[in-house]
Formats: structure tokens, sequence, C-alpha cells
């Protein structure tokens, strides 16, 4: 007797696995888990608001270079025209570095990957994933005078930037109210 | 109450609990597998994406949502039965109400978990309750999801309540007769139970109270159930008359699952003794009743349609009258209305056997019903040009059945760990008039001899 | 409606897909014939989301989702959107359309995605924006302009593309703007007016059926 | 495969995935340094020009960053790249101003296609195996020069390119006549050799007519589809929707014997029996005249009445549409598509020809015009070999150079083009595709796209300023292909003998034509993409009207005896695919269709009559037979179509053409009879009849995008 009930269970269990193979893959099934995450683990983290902290692979030291009058727009050029600040290319890095203190040893890093070709493997620090659909603009932000430091925490203090302002919803919305700023979900969801 | 109870009554009602049959064992690790199956299809459904299902454009909701309703419409068996039994004190209930009540609060679990199985991003489900957050969204309180929200979560607690009250005598009873770790659970659920008068007292008026609280609840529930179809503007959905349809259709199909549920246990348990044909009969009138109300419900509603005559309802009218739908039709009209009709007037067919046969009809129907609200006439709507077909996929099939197994399973459960008989319900029974403190007494006086 | 494909990333859901239904098509161009061979006659009538002003997707919402903007147009927000698909079967008109799969584009198609569109995932809806992002671009470039947006700074993909000019897009708020002079003429009506969706699309009759 | 594995593993795994998987896309990958400065997030807006068909639509790019995913020094990785995005009309532009159909919408997918062939390649397996290798371009270039020295007859050496009239295909020509082989033959399934021959014949003038829609009051079209893909679709469109839109809006006549979209968006559609549009001209011709002070003798046979015994159209019809010609001026016809694709194609456009002399409408507002030519950029381009002729004795040729033309799939069967080419010892395509012609093929010398070359083109017809088309690269080559006349120039410079084109470059070549055309032509190119004018307009001279023939002289021949094919067969321009040369591309595979909004598949539009006779119904399996062959496709059952013709749509049923159309839905083509038109030669495509049986039930190969759509449901209900 006990036999059937394995039998029975056997049974309902194949019966699920059978079908689940027949079932045809669905031709679109992209091989990413959504277009914002590759890996059920990532989509759980994102859910749960977990961002790891960024490992640079060369500890940009943004004191000193803010230490030495560059501006953000130096390097970011893009951020007052454009809806990007850009993470700068090897490329900007060496139109002073390929004079300017050549001989430090991270420079000397530096000069081999553009020599390389390949760009400094920069770990995203701030931004969102397609699944917020969040359609950031710097240029207005810039126009409107917010401060960088606003969103991105003061880099003077900084080597490497770190998160020092979680950018969640509230955070935006937040400030948008305070600046009478428009606060339609369209503002930044489409 | 004509016919006496036997004097072995208590151990009866008690077996189930203190002694387990292999039998058991297998029927839990079947019913066990195929909702582990269920659910295994419901992640897959996740993983793979929404498309596993046969849902569609314009066919959005089909299956899942005919279940949804189709099992908050069982669970209006036990509650708004049992309540309506007490409140006009209706002696052959007494045997009836626990495992009407039960009924009550399996079946909304389980058509609760539809809202969420249908949804495109289940994981996300936490946004339709109210709770305070630093975007300051709430939601959408126009939306009749959101009403059905708090209508089931109100009309589960309810019905828990009213489940658990008359439970703790009989958990006493338990505790008492019991020793080790059973008796400390039971202990803990019986709530110091003693059996005072006060205790009593404060028992009889609770479920006074509850008993009148939850009527209004339960005919919301199934009313808001049908708001969600008549407040969109989609043809044969957007009718004034859907609310008392929907509770007069949930009551009926919650009879006859009552109805089935109870010869299953007579069966099984062989509680022949306490559930009489004559329980059988009541419940059976009850049953035509509202199998002939349903069908005024109908024929209202395809009459007045047909009379009106609007274009895009004259759509679906046909397709499910004469189209690809009517064979599904003429079933439903068959099983919940000529069947029960016939079956249940006539006095030699209003057997237990009768009964049942006429319940299982009445439930296989119901759920059609809900499916031909839903489908037609999403498939039929405005502009021709976006007509749509639908056709159930696996993933959709195993889920449904297994919400069926996982019924089977959890009522198992329950009948394995609570007496599924209010045992001191029956004995007050006994006693030619339901006066409370005599009852108490002997209650009480029983509870200590065993003490 | 190709135009559309390429504007808004709308993703191609492949035969086996749209065999089952599942085709989106934000504009789609609905046909119909009247009369029997030989004397057949056409009509066609584009059908995009009308972007009502009593639109029934809206209250039915339970997450806000789809929600009205202060500017009039019927937003779909997809990062709150969980997939009752509720705002599908209030429309009357059916032209929300529902991820059933992520959706892919085998590499380098991807390279063509426009990055002002969100890539929506799955167990969301979607709809036609009247290109929203084109919309939220002009006036960004209007305010560092310091001027106000004038008639024909938008034009949604499908008004750009349609060569016969049939499609126009502009702000009904602005009396003087073409929109609003087409909307008030006599050959214009809506679709399924009767149901008192109050829609923001107008159709233009021939000359002469009106 | 691996990859989605191991994702669906870490998926189950679930949370355990959460601590090791990495998630973050975007740096899977080594990043390299960019060729160009890339601006990321603003749009640069770029000229180029629609490389699809003949009428040459001018196209603004927006130009955005991208990344791309490549291989450097065998390493993978992401490069940022400047990406086209989307494709929109040049609102300049004198033939679409700033319009764009939806298959140059499509166009940008040519560029990004995953299946798009990325280096040379050459044969490994048995020809049309599909068995490629890989090779570079050097060791490619020297393969294809020691063929050509190989060559002993230089005439040996033959050509497929498409018609179009382009410096591109002058260069091709210029190359070929240098080496000493015949020109290039033109090949296109759809071309209108009749019509421009009656035009030289009549008007002195070889290329397609321009029409004034914008001010016409009155058009009849005899089968031109000039809304879908007829001659200039776009700027007809453009001219139809002002013609709409005026107050007094014009009117359209549609003659035609299958709803084309134009006749579903015709005022008034008369069906004609095929083959007889040219007599039904002649009767309004006819009535037109007879209401003039001098009516034309030669017309005097065509009465209504004998026109209604030939053409199917009730007399007192012909009378009132004549009138009306008669009356509402400007008025204008057209002809184009099936009319011209029987054995008298020629007669019937002259018979077009004659009527719109009789309306006066040549050169007339509201009438019908030609482009200015410029003969300094149309030398050579114009001197093709015809098709028909030259595929036939394909065979004979030693060395085939196929640049971008798909004849096999293109052509009837009964051509034997596929034969031909197997028995060719050489073959070199120019195609970014392998399709059915070029999986034949020896060596794969993949072109750029149209986005990352340059490009022109001579809109011969849609304007009435002087055009000339050419546009820079819009993006950098995503892959390592290069320009086809570049790789021309450098085999010719490789020969033995060597060819020496006069120009180093083709954008080199361009400049030098442009330049002759002016001082800021140049600048016309780089800014807009191409050069246009208000030309000095030419005259056009009525050369010689026609003899007219008696009208019973004048009836198609037809392949096939009417008793044992009793239905005409109708392969038409699909709106999607035209010709089907753009089949591979996703977007058009699922847009629907717009009369039977059809996807990814192809069908038999039937009339319900004929299908009640034959027991079809929608859906069901049909097989169509020709004495040539049959092809077996789902029924579309529609009321436009006349019950004594099968229309099928051309553009599905490609043996090999990437993912997307390879083995989907039939070719119509194939089953066509090598019937000519008597005095061009031209396939008439028109001219098969067929049988058609029911062979199967519905089994879901017909897609509709309005699937259960029913134009009247219940109608034998109340209502």
């Amino acid at each position: 007797m006990a036999r059937r009930a394995v039998a029975v269970l056997a049974c309902a269990l194949a019966v699920s696995l059978v079908w689940a193979c027949a079932s045809e893959l669905s031709p679109d099934s992209s091989s990413v888990f959504t277009p914002a995450h590759r890996t059920f683990g990532a989509a759980a983290r994102h859910f749960f608001n977990v961002h790891p902290a960024a490992q640079q692979p060369i500890q940009f030291p943004h004191k000193i270079h803010l230490a030495k009058e560059a501006q953000c727009t130096d390097c970011h050029e893009t951020v007052e025209r454009g809806p990007v600040a850009g993470i700068p290319s090897v490329k900007t890095c060496m139109i002073c570095h390929s004079q300017i203190a050549t001989d430090r040893p991270l420079i000397k890093e530096v000069t081999s990957y553009s020599e390389k070709g390949i760009e400094i493997p920069w770990q995203r620090v701030y931004g969102f994933t397609h699944e917020a659909h969040v359609r950031f603009n710097h240029a207005p932000h810039i126009r409107a005078k917010v401060d960088c430091a606003a969103c991105h925490g003061n880099l003077a203090t900084m080597t490497v930037a770190e998160r020092a302002v979680d950018h969640t919803m509230g955070f935006c919305v937040n400030c948008h109210r305070q600046n009478k700023a428009p606060n339609d979900c369209l503002t930044c969801h489409f | 109450m004509s016919e006496g109870l036997p004097p072995t009554m208590t151990e009866d009602l008690l077996r189930p609990l203190l002694r387990t049959s292999w039998r058991f064992y297998l029927l839990v690790a079947f019913l066990g597998s195929i909702v582990a199956m269920g659910l295994g299809t419901w992640a897959y459904q996740m993983y793979r994406g929404f498309g596993m299902t046969g849902i569609n454009n314009p066919v959005y909701w089909a299956f899942y949502i005919t279940n949804f309703v189709f099992w908050i419409g069982i669970s209006h068996a036990g509650t708004l039965i049992s309540a309506i039994l007490r409140l006009v004190n209706a002696g052959w209930r007494r045997p009836v109400t626990r495992c009407a009540e039960v009924i009550t609060a399996f079946a909304l679990m389980i058509g609760a978990m539809f809202p969420i199985i249908h949804l495109g991003r289940p994981w996300l489900f936490f946004w339709l309750m109210p709770y305070p957050n630093q975007r300051m969204i709430w939601p959408n309180f126009r939306s009749p999801l959101v009403w059905d929200f708090f209508a089931i979560s109100t009309y589960l607690s309810g019905s828990l309540l009213f489940l658990f009250l008359p439970m703790i005598p009989d958990f006493a009873l338990i505790r008492d007769r019991s020793t080790g770790l059973r008796r400390k659970i039971y202990g803990l659920l019986a709530l110091g139970w003693r059996g005072t008068t006060k205790q009593w007292h404060r028992l009889e008026s609770a479920m006074q109270i509850m008993a009148i609280a939850i009527i209004p609840v339960a005919v919301s529930v199934h009313t808001i159930v049908s708001f969600d179809f008549s407040m969109a503007p989609v043809p044969m959905w957007h009718s004034t008359m859907f609310g008392p349809y929907f509770v007069a259709g949930a009551i009926f199909s919650g009879i006859a699952g009552l109805i089935i549920a109870m010869a299953t246990l007579r069966k099984f348990l062989h509680l022949e003794a306490y559930l009489h044909p004559v329980h059988f009969q009541n419940l059976g009138k009850l049953l035509l009743m509202m199998s002939l109300l349903w069908g005024y419900f109908v024929f209202a509603e395809r009459l007045t349609t047909w009379y009106g005559n609007d274009v895009a309802e004259m759509n679906v009218f046909y397709v499910t009258q004469r189209g690809s739908f009517a064979p599904l039709y003429w079933t439903m009209v068959v099983v919940n209305f000529v069947i029960p009709v016939i079956v249940l007037s006539l006095k030699k067919t209003r057997t237990i056997a009768g009964c049942v046969i006429a319940s299982c009809g009445v439930c296989v129907g119901m759920w059609l019903e809900r499916f031909l609200i839903v489908v037609p006439s999403l498939s039929h709507k405005f502009l021709p040009y976006s007509w749509g077909h639908y056709r159930p996929r696996p993933v959709e099939l195993l889920i449904t059945v297994s919400t069926f197994a996982a019924m089977a399973l959890l009522y198992v459960l329950f009948a394995k760990f609570v007496p599924i008989i209010a045992i001191w319900e029956l004995k007050a029974g006994e006693h030619p008039s339901p006066a409370l403190s005599p009852v108490a007494a002997h209650e009480h006086a029983l509870g200590e001899t065993h003490a | 409606m190709t135009a559309c494909h390429a504007e808004n990333n709308i993703p191609t859901v492949g035969p086996a897909q749209a065999a089952r239904g599942r085709a989106m098509h934000w504009l789609r161009v609905e046909r119909y014939w009247e009369g029997e061979f030989p004397d057949v006659r056409l009509k066609f009538r584009p059908v995009m989301c009308q972007q009502c002003d009593a639109a029934p997707c809206e209250p039915v919402c339970p997450t806000y989702a789809s929600h009205h903007t202060a500017e009039g147009l019927n937003a779909q927000v997809y990062n709150r959107c969980i997939g009752t698909r509720y705002c599908a079967n209030a429309c009357p008109y059916n032209v929300r359309f529902f991820d059933f799969f992520n959706p892919a584009w085998p590499k380098p198609l991807d390279m063509q995605l426009n990055p002002d569109v969100s890539v929506r995932e799955v167990g969301v809806m979607e709809k036609c924006t009247f290109c929203v992002q084109r919309i939220s671009a002009a006036q960004i470039d209007a305010k560092a302009e310091k001027r106000e947006l004038k008639d024909g700074d938008v034009k949604t993909a499908c008004a750009q593309a349609c060569p016969a000019k049939a499609l126009v897009f502009g702000d009904l708020n602005d009396p003087e703007s073409e929109v609003a002079r087409l909307s008030r003429s006599p050959r214009g009506s809506k679709l399924l007016e009767d149901l008192g969706t109050l829609p923001k699309v107008t159709y233009l009759a021939r000359q002469g059926d009106a | 495969m691996e990859r989605r594995d191991f994702i669906k593993l870490t998926a189950v795994t679930g949370t355990t995935a959460a601590l090791t998987a990495c998630g973050n896309p975007e740096h899977q990958l080594i990043r390299f340094v960019p060729d160009d400065d890339i601006v990321p997030g603003i749009a640069e807006w770029k000229p180029s020009v629609c490389p699809l068909c003949r009428a040459g639509c001018g196209l603004t790019v927006r130009v955005l960053d991208a990344d791309f995913e490549t291989t450097r020094k065998g390493q993978a990785g992401v490069v940022a790249v400047k990406a086209a995005k989307k494709l929109e009309g040049q609102p300049a532009h004198p033939v679409n101003h700033g319009g764009l159909c939806v298959r140059g919408q499509a166009a940008i997918q040519l560029t990004y296609h995953p299946d798009r062939i990325t280096t040379p390649l050459k044969r490994t397996g048995p020809r049309g195996s599909g068995e490629f290798a890989p090779i570079a371009w050097d060791a490619a270039i020297a393969e294809l020069v020691s063929q050509l020295d190989r060559l002993t007859d230089r005439a040996s050496l033959a050509c497929i390119a498409r018609p179009r009239r382009s410096r591109r295909l002058e260069l091709v020509a210029e190359f070929l006549s240098r080496f000493g082989a015949p020109a290039p033959i033109g090949f296109e399934t759809f071309d209108d050799e009749v019509l421009r021959r009656a035009n030289s014949t009549m008007f002195g003038r070889d290329q397609l007519p321009t029409f004034d829609l914008a001010r016409a009051e009155l058009v009849v079209s005899f089968g031109a589809d000039f809304l879908g893909t007829w001659n200039s679709p776009v700027s007809q469109n453009a001219g139809f929707g002002e013609m709409r839109g005026r107050r007094s809006r014009g009117k359209l006549v549609q003659i035609e014997s299958r709803m084309s979209l134009s006749g579903g968006s015709a005022d008034e559609w008369i069906p004609v029996n095929p083959g007889t549009e040219g007599v039904l001209a002649l009767g309004l011709a006819h009535v037109v005249s007879s209401k003039s002070a001098k009516p034309a003798a030669a017309l005097a046979e065509y009465t209504p009445a004998a026109v209604e015994k030939i053409t199917g159209v009730r007399a007192a019809r012909i009378e009132r549409l004549g009138g009306e010609l008669a009356e509402r001026r400007p008025a204008v016809a057209m002809i184009g598509g099936p009319a011209l694709a029987h054995t008298n194609g020629l007669f019937h456009a002259l018979a077009v020809n004659t009527l719109n002399v009789a309306l006066g409408a040549v050169q007339q507002p509201g009438g019908l015009f030609f482009t200015p030519e410029l003969p300094s950029l149309r030398a050579g381009s114009g001197a093709l070999t015809r098709p028909s002729a030259a595929l036939k004795n394909l065979s004979a040729q030693a060395l085939v150079l196929v640049d971008d033309v798909n004849p096999v799939f293109g052509s009837p069967r009964a051509w034997h083009v596929a034969e031909a080419l197997a028995k060719i010892p050489f073959i070199v395509s120019f195609g970014s595709f392998i399709d059915d012609t070029s999986v034949n093929a020896d060596l794969l010398l993949p072109d750029h796209s149209f986005l990352e070359s340059w490009t022109d083109s001579l809109p011969e017809s849609g304007s009435l300023e002087l055009v000339a088309n050419a546009a820079p690269p819009v993006m950098r080559p995503l892959h390592d292909t290069r320009s086809t006349p570049d790789v021309l120039i450098e085999v010719g410079g490789k020969l033995k003998t060597p060819v020496a084109l006069p120009w180093k470059t083709y954008d080199e070549m361009l400049k030098a034509s442009f330049d002759k055309l002016g001082a800021n032509a140049w600048d016309g190119v780089e800014k807009q993409g191409g050069f246009w004018s208000a030309a000095p307009e030419s005259r056009i001279t009525l050369h010689e009207s026609p003899r007219i023939p008696n009208p019973e002289s004048q009836i198609p021949n037809f392949d096939g005896d009417a008793s044992a094919y009793p239905l005409h067969f109708l392969p038409y321009a699909s709106q999607a695919f035209n010709d089907g040369s753009v089949a591979h591309l996703p977007w058009l595979q699922e847009l629907p269709d717009p009369l039977t909004s059809a996807m990814w598949c192809s069908w038999v539009e039937i009339n319900p009559q004929t299908a009640a006779a034959k027991k079809i119904a929608e859906g069901d399996i049909v097989e169509i037979s020709s004495t040539q062959g049959s092809i077996r496709l789902p029924a579309f059952v529609s009321p436009g179509i006349a019950p004594n013709i099968v229309a099928v749509p051309v553009g599905q049923g490609h043996g090999v053409f990437t993912q997307f159309a390879s083995g989907r839905g039939a070719n119509p083509i194939a089953i066509l009879a090598p019937m000519a038109e008597a005095e061009t030669g031209a396939l008439a495509w028109a001219a098969t009849r067929v049988k058609i049986e029911r062979v199967g039930d519905a089994n879901r190969s017909l897609i509709l995008f309005a699937g259960e759509m029913r134009e009247n449901p219940h109608e034998n209900e109340t209502r």
C-alpha cells in the first residue's frame, strides 16, 4: 500500500516534469533574467535595495583633482549639455596625464590602459536599473543651479566616489517638491 | 432534534485526532504532491514569464480570475450559512456549522491567492496594501481591486474568529483528555477555558455578535468581487444586477460545496450517527431555493440584454448563446438549473446521494458561469478588429487542479487536529431547551471528571 | 507603425507569440469592408491610445500606474505597474498591451534601441504615450531657450513619418494650434464617443462623407 | 545556450545566487577606447538616402552613442560607437517632403541585422549547402582577381545588379565595359520597363512619370498601387494627401481586379477583366473626345458598348466616368502594376498615355510630368542588359558577380536561374545577407550597409525638381565589410591587365560628378544628402501618337487554357516586403498587412463566391497550381477581389534568407509561366492561369492581427 503512495507521488511529479520539459520555449525569451538584471540574484538584491560597494580598479583621488581647481565639468564634460554626465574615457585622463605626473605609479597604470586601447573598468557608483524606468537628464538640473554635491555628496572629501546619497524616489520627490519642480510621474518615468 | 446521540459520541468524534491510519498518510502524500506541483508550476510561470499562460490580447483575464471568483464564492458556504442558522437558532445546524465555517476559512485563503498568482509581477503585490512610504504613494482607493483587498482581508479575519470561538470548549475538552505536548498545544489554543458560567456567557454573546457582524461582511465581499467586473465598461459586465447576482451565485455554490464536504466526512469518518439524512435534506432544500434564484437571475440578465439589443452586448450574447461558447453555456444551464431542480424537488430523489450529485453539478456549473462571465466579454469588446480568443495552457490547468487538492489537503489536516463536529454544541443540543447555564454546568462537570 | 516601433522600443514578438494574439502595435490601422463585390469599399481607421479625459483605465488601476497628468496625458508608469491587466480590460479601444515575456533583440539589433524610452520588461502594461519622450525633450529645450512651447515643436513618430500627413499632432489646450482648429471641424468625430470616455483623438471624416 | 542554462540554475538556486552571481551587466565585458569622440546622450542628425526602392527618398538619421559588442585582437569586449537610431524623412527633400514609408522606416534594421555577413566568406561545402568559411579581405580580393585573370573570354563575365539609376551602378557598368564584359544585367521583379518604353515612344522620356496629384481634381489609376508600392509611393502619398485635404476634394477612381491599398482609399473602385485596361482607357478617351469639338476618328471603334464586351465594365458606367473626365479638370490617368504585366502590356501603357493626351494632362498643373533628367549623371546606367533574355542563357557565363539582387527568388522557376547558376564555374556575391542566390556563391564580399558607406541614387520620378541623392556614411562600419565600388576599383587595379577606373574611391567619383552640377552641389550632399534645384523644365513634345489597333485585336494571351486553369493568377508587391528583398527585417515581418492584417506569413486572396464553390474557409490550406508547378498557402477570403482571380503577395517563400524569412510562406513568382510582354520582352507576371484546390484544414499558418474579426457578426441574427 505504501508502494502505491510512492507510485502516486512519482506519477504526479513525473507529470509536472514531463510537461515542464514539453512546453515549448518561448522564441523570444531573452538570455538575461530581465533587461535590468542578469540573474535572479541581481534582481533579488535590487528588490531588497542592496547595493554592493563599487570596487574601483584605480583609487581615483577626486579630492586631489578638485583641490587643484579642476571643475567637475572638466572631466564629466557632457553634464551641462546632455542627459548623462558620462564616466570619463581614459582619453580624457590622458589629455592632462600625457604630461602631468607621468611618473606616479597610478598614472602609469592609466597610461598602460590607454596604450592597450582599453577603457579603465570604472564601476558605476550611481545610476538606475532598467526596471526603475527612470529617465534622468542632468542638463536641466545644472541649469536650475542644482549643486553636484546635492546628489553626489562632497567629492572634495572623497578619493573614489562613494554612494554618499541614496538616490531613492523619495529623495528626488522631496527635492522637486521643495523647489516647485514638476512632480508628475511622467516627469521621470517614461 | 429527534435523533438521540450515541453514548460514545465524544470518543467517536475524537477518534480521528487520537488514532492515525496509514490511509491518512497516503492521502496527505497524494494531495501534498499535487499541491507541490501546483506551487512548482507557479514558480515556473513566474520565472519564464506570464506568457506561459494562455492569456493574450484582448483576453487579459481568464482562468485565474475565474478560480478567484469561484473560491470566494465557495467560501460563502460556511460562515454565512452557519451564521444565519445560528441566528434563527435552527437546531439541526449543530453538527453542520463547524465543517461549514472551515470551508470558508480555507476557500478564502485559496481564493485570495489567485489575484496574486495572476499578477504580471507578483513580487510587488504588497503595493495593494496601504503602507506609509517615503514616496508618499498610496494604493488607488478608487480601484475595485483595492476594495477587494480590504473586503477579503476583513472577511478572512472575521470568519477565522467566527471559526475559532466555538472551537475553544472543544480544545479544552481535548486538552483535558490528552497528555504531553499535545496537552500543551491544545491548552494554549483553549485560552485557559475553564467552562465557568461567565466564560459560557462571554462565548455565547461573542458568537452572537460575530454571527450578526459577519453577515453584512459576507454579502459585501461578493458584491465587491462583482464590482471588479461591473465597474469596467465591458459589454455584459457593466450591469447593476451583478452584485446580488454574484452573492446569490456564491451562496449557491457554497451550499453545494458544503454538502459535498459533509457527505465525504460522513463517509470517511463514519459520522453516520451525527450527520443524518435530514441535514442533507434541509441543505438540499436550501440548494433548490438558491438554484431557482440563480435561474431567475440568469433569466433576468439574458432577457434584459436581448431586449435592450445593444450592438456590443449582443455580440457577447450570441457568442455564448449559439457561438463558440454555446456548449459551455448550455452545460452550465443544465447542471446549475435543470438537474438540481428536478433532483431536489422530488422527495424520493432528495437523498444524500441525490444531493451530492446535484451539488457536484452545481460546483462545475458555477465554475463555468464565472468563466462565461469573464472570457466571452473580454474577447468580444467594442471594436471587432481587436476581437480575440482564448485557450488555457498547461500552467493554468495545473494550478487550477492543485487548488482543489489544496482545499482537500487543508480540510483533511483540519479534520485530523480538530473535531470536525462541535462536540459541546451537540451536547448542548441534547437538552430540550438550549438554555445556557445547565449546559455549562454539565459541560463543566464533564470537564472536571476527566481532569 | 514601424516608425512607432523604432521610436518606442516596441519589441517584435515573433510568429509563435503573434499567433497567440500577443503582437504589440501601439498604433494599428483597423480595416473594415463595406458592401460585397463588385461594389466594395474599404474604411481604414488608425487606432492608438485615445488619451481619454475620462479614461476607464485610470480609476481601475490599484497602484496609479495608469494615471492622468496635469497636461491631460494618460500616463502609463511602467515601474509602478504590477500587471493586474485591469486597465486593458477596462479600455474599450484595446490599445493597451502586456509584456508576456522579456523582450529580446538579437545582437546587434539592440543597438537601435532609443535611449530616451524605457525598455519594458515582463509583466507590465504598455501603450501609446503620444511620444512623451519627444514632448518632454521639447519642453526642456524650450525652457533652456526661455520660451514657450509652440505649435509644431513636437511631432509624434507616426505623424512625422506619415507621407500623406494623415495624422496631426499638437496641443489641444492651445486654441490656435492646428489640431485644435481641426478638432473643431464639423467633419470631426470621436471613437466610441457614446461611452463617455472623452477621447482626445479626433477623426476627420472624408470630405463629403461628413 | 550555456549562459541561459547557467542563469536558469542561478534562478532556481535563488538567493544563494544572489551572493555569488555578479549583477551588473555593463561590467561583464572589457571596454575598448572608442574611435571617435562620443558625446553620450546627445543626438546628431545626419543626411542619408533610402536604398530600398527606385523612389530614392531623402533621410535624416538620428545618431546617438550605443554599445557594440566586438572583438579586438581576439579579445571580446564592448566599445561605444556612434549608432544610427532612427530614420526620418528629409523635410527638404523634393521627393518625400519629410515623409517616409514603412519599409523605409524599417531599413535601419539592415544595418543591425543579427544575420548580416560580418566578414568575407569562401564556400567550403557543396553549392547551396550554405557552408562557408571566413577569409581575410586580401585573400578574398586576390581570389577574385585570379578568377578574373583566368577568364579567357572576357565577355563571359556577367554582373547582375538592381536597375537603379545611380553613380554606383554607373561605376559597376564602367568597370564591366572597361573589362570588356557586357553591361550589367538589371534585374528587378517589378521593373516597369513596359511603361518606360511607352513613355519613350510617346514622350521621348525613358523614365517613369511623375504626377501632380496635389493639384489634380480627378485621378484614374489603372492598376497602379501608387499609394502602396508602385513608382514613388511616398511622394505620391504626399500629393494624394494634399489632394484629399483640399476644400475641393479630388476624386480617385481605381481600376483593377484586386483591391490594392490605393483601391482601398479610392472613391470609386472598378473591377475590370485582367488585360483589358488599355481597352477601357481608350473607351474613356473615346467618350472624352466625343464630347470635345472634333472627336478623334481613330477611337471610333471604342464605343462604350464595344468596350463593355471586352472589359466587363458596364457601358453606362464608362459613359458616366468619361463624362466626369471631360468635365472635371485637371484630370490625369496613371497605369502600373498588373495592368502592364500582360503580353500586350505596352498597348495598355500607350492607351493610357493616349488618354492623358486626350485629357490634356501632359505637363499641365494636376497632370503628368517627368522629373528633369541629369544626363551628366545618367550615362551608362540606362544601357543595362535586359534580364529576361540574359538570365535565361546565364549558364553560358564563366564568372558572375551578383550585386545585392536575388534573381533565384525573383524570377519564375521556368527561367531556370538556379540551374544556370549551378553550372557557372565561379560566382561572387556582394550582398550583405545569404539569400537564395548568394547561397550559391563561391565568394561573398559583404558590402557596407547604406548607413555605413557613401550612397547615392538618382530618382527618376516623384519630383518636379531636378534631384540627385548622395550622402556620406552616417556611422562607422560595424563589421569587417567593404564598400563594393571601392572593392571593384581595387580589383580593377590588381588585374594582370589592369582595368584603370578614373577614380581612386567611390566618394571621389561622386564628388567629381556632383562638382559638375555646380559649385554648391557638394555642400548639399554633405548637409542634406543630395542636390536639388528647380531645373529649366524641358518641354515634352509628343513624338508620335501610336496607331490605335481595333479593340478585338487586343486580347492578351494567358498561359494555361481556361478550362483546366480557370483562374487568373496575380502575384502582387506586398506592402511590407515590396518584391521580397526586405522580407528579412523583423519589423516588416510583424507588420500587419493593411488589408488582411496578416503577419509572419503569406496567403492567397480568394473571392467569397469562388471560395464557397470550392468549400474553402479562411485559413484552409489551398494548393495553387499553374502549368509550371504549385504552391500551398492558407486562404484569405476577401470581398475585394474578382471571382475569376486569386492573388498572392510577393515577399515570403525564401528558401534561405536569415532566421526571420527562411522557409516562411510560399513564393508566387516561382510558379509563373515564362510569359513575356510581346514588344519589350519584359516578364508578363500577370499572364498566368491557375487552378486551386482545398488540400487541408486551417493549421494556424495564417497569422492575423485581427484574428477573430468578423465583418458582420451574426448577420443572420436579429438586426
